[in-house]
């Protein structure tokens, strides 16, 4: 099956017209060397119907969380409920067929989303200006890291153990590339214990951090702020319903994974990648920004605005090389916090904090299982087991459970537990007793 | 949260169904107290914030959202999504930017739980299938463009280019030439994506001029080889739709100093089962899935741009990536000199699922197809309009060309802008104008392949007639669409980022 | 098939988000050849046609389609989307036609494959989750309305009449009064499905008129009142929106000569919870689960029309009706004394299904707020158009009010008609227009309970505008709609039913 | 959950705002004696996570056919392919969420669909006019027969047994209102053996018919003709892609199930009555017509004509009585069908045809298995098992099959197997092994 709507008498005709008299006289141009013979090695087109025969064994080979395997991982990436406005919404085919606004005009649809977008974000993060998304969590921490070397002309870059150790890769990754130094920041029982002394161009904190504990943000904003680096701070959105905001707390830069909003887990993407600064950092922004404006008759309209930032316009020297971002993440992120609205995300905040207290205070019940650090936690928690980690979610599986997280060495291994709003007692109470059976 | 007094929800006002009012934000249309949210019921005792949170990370005052119904939040929606153009609605000739029919079938071969409800940490065994799909799709991907490995996990051309560049770097680093490569070339028509990251990859960029015929300017280049050159990053068919023919000879002279060439995948939707990178010279291949493989858009993202790699680079390339063992099953396995994490997780993997959808819908003769049809209507279509517009490169394109309105500006002071909007009030998108910046007042356009040749000709009638008609026509337009021009420079001078920070007197 | 030239597809010509061209049909964009279609690989014989089909049955020609690519058919569709008003893009305050906002949640309830890939005539071993679900609705359903026993079968309201008065029969005729009932009164104010439904019942109609205050008029009832009386059928509240306060008279006096009562639950929606018509003493119930329930109207259907009875009825109702069994597991029943089937199969089962998510979701609680917004809601509006519109019956209503036009077109010209025109440019659905038909130039509003407070006063706010306003402007309305006042005269006399039909001038 | 946005401020201040100091106050008209007390008897409301739940429980208490149940049931529900443009099309919110098309002005969306899904049923069915649709199959059937009695002024209606008889039993049901006399009329070998003399108001004839076998459609319209009654034949739209159409056969009036084009099984509803008839029939028309006129300035435009037939306007003259009708399942029957296209249907039709033959051979070639009836079949056909049917659907269950619809005792039982474009030989040869096996 293909797409192509001419007919072999329309292909003819057009050729014709413009005087060739085959199709592969297109292709003149490319040397006959190049030319590939036999075709793509690739087998015929399939029918739609068929099509879904294939997709239905690729699924039929996973297992997926729900009623059957019941989900306790986070990490990163979570079990929420995600309301049906989301899909009927979001996933209209106008958003969905869309290109990059270019053509305002035409494009307000997207563009007012995004402004709305922007503005959630700055609600949730306490700050002035967010962009219209980035790829994932760790795209944005490697951008607010760039940011804040350029910024700050430092080349140094303390990086918490707290924050996600793969967005550290992928921090990693990229630094070689801009070449300025990630200096790793142990934790001590769960919290970062910052150096006393020296010229970081930013200190990169995340929290609830990724043993799911709540970090001093404030103490590392003044600490930042003394040391003339900025502050960069990797939040949580859902978190953001109870907890202070990171703007509010000195932070320079907030950065965040979106996907609890409107994303499904999805083996890891597309996911959003949240993006929030104070203004003055602005003209150094990555990516899009939307801004209000008016149209020739006064109305309100919104445009991507300070472009002059970005690739197409300054080229080498632009503040990042981002041009395709997550846009209908975004807007999907809009309409999932937009439904839960004021009440319901602290009331979502809640519940995630409930669940995860319960679970808990059950699981440390249980003979030989340990907090792995002593720091309060909120939505997410790590303990030490009797039996390996990675053992315990083999066995896990099961008995009906994707049990959380096995840690690595470097935070002394253990499990990462995440119980969002979705986990009932029934279930939070079958998993405790299950794992009770399984570290025996 | 706001003082301001709600708007009417219910109202259609903006719809243009019903005129040409604008759409109240959310922030408007919330009322305090008002809600959408449930929960399910879940037995979890109650225990309060203050019981949970230390009252040191505790918010004093809810986070500020909006409070809106469920009915008015799915009408703001709906309606905005009527202030949108999209493929779905007309012909979207967008140059460089591959806007073809996304069929629907990809829609729901990625909507089936057993991809959606994937935790991305959870072990292999749970996720053999998603890991098939994805060396399935790598297998494919590297038969396309001629190549021996390749990553998923670049979210992005953009994302992509970046990875080769780093691939590059551990390349030159590998044969301890790290130092001395400090240059990458680039045409001066390259997207504006290949020198940013050339910069994020700690390079230097030497531009490469491009000769009369639009293509690099072999002597030029010739000029500016030697051996501090990491390498060469090029498209082809190049941004002007033409393909470079001497290539092959480009590809000698890069690799002759050392030097590695990079393919930026953005027009790959030309060369489909015709001609391969690989068989090019090319040693790093970047694909924009979200334009070749129509994964659809979505107003700006998300995409996948998958970089593929000959086998001597394959040691390099990200990790984890899913391969089959020996007994059948998958494992993540680490590059033996792998660059590190590009991603989070694994890529987009539902946009590289649908790319899979497509590509299996298609068929290695589907592709093909492809191909022809994409050449044929840009040339086409080409035809057309010669005459009318300046034609700067006007030779046999691949599934784009350039135009351009520089004698129009001159003769009715019609600016490429100009014919932009215009053609908005016609029914179709605009084509990309003022790119590539080697030509002046351009207008880049690309029909692509699932255009008929209706559409093609009323939408050569619609170029020919808004070039026969007055410049001030031109500058008044578009006049139909939910908002007349906007201005661009108020929103740059005034910035106006959130909704929060609007001017009181707007 | 056609001449005429294909259209272009892609041309978004008739989005109006591009101006007010019309779209072509799906017959002009098509080209003889193109094609969508594409089928799974069977691996099954592939006999010719004319070995499949007897020579005498086999046709000559392909049955004429159309000949459009997939990419044109998306675009054509969500085209036409681009044109139709619906709730999720506006308020919608049509009378008696309960346009409310229809959750989203229900659209997923019912999308999962363990209840749309179930075949009807699968034995209910395999079908029990189905029948549970019936059960559980029916059951509820008599619970709202204070009934004993029902039939979900009825595909839509006035199925669900035509049903009770076959009931009604049934009844009358067990107790050998079938020859001499002959019968039905209905008000005046009645909607038109009544007296339709009681033609094809077999039965007479016998008009009731209502009071000065919009009632039935007890004396004229009396009147009317004899044992040739198989029934009355009313809906309470009536169409006019007013509670019919001596109804406990009413169903007194009908029971008095052996008659039966018949609610037309149409008007359900402003009473769940506050009363019952069972308590009002009727005998036969039936609910548009379309408009009371949510199951979204889909342009004019399907609904679901189900009929509750009381257990003097039940007996006679249609069949198979779904019943537990001591065990626990459903059968499908015949009732002892059943009028038969009423629909192929179960009636229009997956909306039922729509509307036991949406009673579910709400529960009894919800279900009252229904109401008593619905109710506060067309009372609000109502104190707001008085003064500018006449109120005919201007007392305190129900969950809609009927207002009417008739000084207005005194004063100015303007016509109900021309203010539902005008509505429509401000945003709006109009209200009904000349129902019921005992208000002269009547505008029946039902704003519902979804709608806001906020979007409430901007619709009051527009129609006492559109009142202050020239009659030129209404008759000129609408000028923002994705066409101007159609030609309905036109279309009667010169009858264009298909598109083949069409007459070649146009 | 509730979705009344208002909230309890709002509420107290509108009432207010009226002169009333209670919601209470709004029901004063509701006579005390009739208010209920405690409220309504149903559990409080669920949100929309539970609701999930809910349908889960019910969905998973279902065996809905698919890989594992491989459908080879038809009788009037058939298990096609739908493509996805369908859901994404037809589903599309304006659709869904709109009414009737009753100002025209602002419903160009529906009514051209309907108009064109008008166009469609003329094009299969060979007729000149359409409805905008009726109810499903037996609704549409009883409305023909309506109006032949109409139009005849004559009461007999000759109803041959090879129309289902479900729908038989819904013609007699309605029969007793509208007082007309069906008679019945048996097949002999499969087809309908038509009494030589009478005076029918009409003939209703089915082909394929509920066996499967074609019909002398032909045959039928002339002994019509010749007793002054009209021709009534119900037709299969898959059919249509193979067969004379009705229309050029003489039928007056064609009627039909449209499920097979955008509808899912879906235990039989929402389904799709079709209805067309030829022009001087158009005034007896029942339900809604679309038809072509233009606007103030010429535009084209559609919308519903001859109004003057229906209830709201004719009310105990009118022509029938529905209202609310499936426009729904018409639009996704016109995107289903706009896809197949003209090739499409052709081949849907002759791969249902030969999957059908293909099955059949094969099962006659069972011990014991034998053809029900002689008469040539096109998409359907029965077979005498040597176990009575309802047991052999039973078994088979278990052999994961939903092996066809046993026929009840005035078709001589007999099982009733339906096979579709959707099933591969593979299944094929699998259902029939299985079939081999418990028949034995
Ligand atoms: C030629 C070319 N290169 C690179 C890119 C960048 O790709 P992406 O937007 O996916 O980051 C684009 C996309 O616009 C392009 O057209
Ligand atoms: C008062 C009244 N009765 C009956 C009906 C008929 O219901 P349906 O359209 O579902 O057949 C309606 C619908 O418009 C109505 O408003």
């Amino acid at each position: 099956m293909h797409f192509v709507p001419h007919t072999d008498a329309e292909l003819a005709e057009m050729l014709t017209s413009i005087g060739l008299s085959s199709i592969d006289e297109l292709f003149d141009a490319v040397p006959a060397a190049l030319r590939l013979a036999g075709g793509l090695d690739l087998a015929p087109g399939l029918a739609e119907a068929d099509v879904a025969v294939c997709f239905d064994a690729y699924a039929a080979a996973n297992r997926p969380v729900g009623r059957d395997f019941v989900c306790f991982a986070g990490a990163g990436a979570y079990d929420h409920d995600i309301p049906s406005v989301v899909g009927r919404l979001a996933y209209r085919s106008e958003f969905v067929t869309a290109y990059t606004p270019y053509q305002p005009e035409v494009a307000q649809g997207v563009l007012q989303a995004l402004f709305e977008y922007q503005t959630l974000v700055c609600r949730l993060f306490g700050t002035d200006v967010a962009n219209a998304s980035l790829y994932d969590g760790a795209s944005a921490c490697v951008e607010a890291v760039n940011l804040a070397v350029a910024s700050t002309r430092r080349s140094d870059v303390w990086v918490s153990r707290g924050l996600h150790p793969q967005w550290r890769q992928v921090l990693a990754t990229m630094a070689v590339g801009t070449g300025h130094d990630l200096v790793d920041v142990a934790l001590d029982d769960g919290l970062s214990s910052w150096p006393a002394d020296g010229q970081p161009a930013a200190i990169v904190v995340q929290s609830p951090n990724y043993l799911g504990c709540l970090e001093d943000v404030a103490a590392a904003g003044e600490l930042a702020r003394s040391l003339g680096g900025l502050l960069i701070v990797a939040a949580d959105p859902v978190s953001a319903g109870l907890l202070t905001s990171p703007g509010s707390l000195g932070a320079d830069v907030v950065v965040g994974e979106g996907q609890p909003f409107g994303a499904s887990l999805s083996l890891g993407g597309p996911y959003l990648g949240l993006f929030a600064c104070r203004k003055e950092h602005v003209r150094r922004l990555p990516g899009r920004l939307v801004g209000e404006t008016v149209d020739t008759e006064g109305r309100r309209a919104y445009v991507t605005t300070l472009r002059t930032r970005e690739q197409d316009i300054r080229r080498e020297k632009a503040s990042s090389n981002v041009c395709t971002n997550q846009t209908l993440m975004a807007v999907a992120f809009l309409v999932h916090l937009g439904w839960l609205g004021t009440a319901g995300l602290r009331e979502l905040a809640l519940r995630c904090a409930r669940g995860t207290r319960y679970c808990r205070e059950a699981l440390l019940a249980i003979d030989g299982v340990e907090p792995l650090v002593g720091a309060p936690v909120l939505r997410e928690f790590a303990v030490r087991t009797p039996v390996a980690a990675d053992v315990v979610v083999e066995r896990m599986a099961e008995e009906g459970f994707l049990a959380g997280v096995a840690l690595g060495e470097e935070y002394g291994e253990g499990l990462l537990i995440a119980v969002t709003e979705k986990r009932t007692s029934g279930e939070i109470d079958a998993y405790v007793n299950a794992f009770e059976k399984v570290v025996r | 949260m706001t003082t301001t007094q709600p708007a009417a929800g219910g109202r259609a006002t903006s719809a243009p169904l019903m005129g040409r009012e604008s759409e109240p934000t959310l922030f408007e249309l919330s009322s305090p107290g008002r809600i959408s949210a449930n929960f399910r019921i879940t037995g979890v005792p109650e225990w309060t914030a203050e019981e949970l949170v230390p009252a040191a990370h505790l918010r004093d005052t809810p986070t500020p959202v909006a409070e809106v119904s469920e009915r008015d939040l799915v009408a703001h929606m709906t309606r905005l999504s009527h202030r949108q153009f999209s493929v779905d609605l007309g012909a979207y000739p967008l140059g460089s930017c591959t806007m073809k029919y996304n069929p629907k079938l990809c829609d729901d071969a990625v909507a089936r739980s057993g991809l959606a409800d994937v935790h991305p940490a959870a072990p292999p065994a749970m996720t053999q299938g998603w890991m098939a799909l994805l060396a399935d799709l790598e297998s494919a991907l590297c038969r396309i463009t001629g190549m021996a490995a390749a990553t998923l996990q670049p979210p992005a051309g953009a994302a992509g280019e970046l990875t080769g560049l780093l691939l590059m770097r551990a390349f030159h680093g590998a044969a301890g030439e790290d130092g001395r490569r400090r240059r990458v070339l680039i045409p001066d028509s390259a997207h504006g994506t290949n020198p940013a990251s050339v910069t994020l990859g700690g390079y230097e960029v030497t531009q490469v001029p491009s000769d009369d015929r639009g293509c690099v300017d072999l002597a030029a280049l010739a000029d500016r080889l030697d051996d501090d050159v990491a390498g060469i990053m090029l498209t082809n068919p190049n941004t002007l739709g033409l393909f470079e023919e001497d290539i092959v000879a480009i590809a000698g002279a890069v690799h002759e100093v050392g030097g590695l060439l990079y393919y930026d995948g953005a027009n790959l939707n030309a060369i489909l089962g015709v001609t391969r990178p690989g068989d090019m010279g090319f040693d790093i291949v970047h694909m924009n899935l979200h334009k070749t493989f129509a994964v659809p858009h979505g107003g700006g993202g998300p995409g996948a741009g998958p970089v593929a790699v000959t086998s001597r680079l394959a040691p390099y390339l990200p990790g984890p990536r899913p391969v089959a063992t020996p007994q059948g099953a998958y494992e993540w396995v680490e590059p033996e000199h792998s660059i590190g994490r590009i991603h989070s997780w694994h890529g987009n993997a539902l946009a590289l699922a649908r790319a899979w959808s497509y590509i299996l819908a298609n068929g290695g003769d589907g592709l093909r197809r492809v191909s022809d049809a994409a050449v044929l209507n840009a040339n086409w279509l080409r035809h057309q309009l010669r005459g009318t517009y300046d034609i700067p490169y006007d030779r046999p394109c691949m599934h784009e060309f350039v135009a351009s309105a520089t004698n129009l500006k001159r003769t009715t002071g019609l600016r490429a802008l100009d014919v932009a909007k215009r053609l908005l009030e016609e029914g179709f998108h605009a084509p990309t104008t003022y790119f590539p910046l080697i030509v002046e007042e351009a207008l880049m356009i690309e029909p692509t392949e699932t255009e008929s040749p209706q559409t093609l000709a009323a939408l050569a009638d619609a170029l020919v007639r808004i070039a026969a008609d007055s410049g001030e026509n031109g500058r008044a337009a578009p006049r139909t669409a939910p908002v007349g021009r906007v201005d661009e420079a108020r929103a740059a001078r005034q910035l106006v980022p959130t909704w929060d920070a609007r001017p009181a007197d707007l």
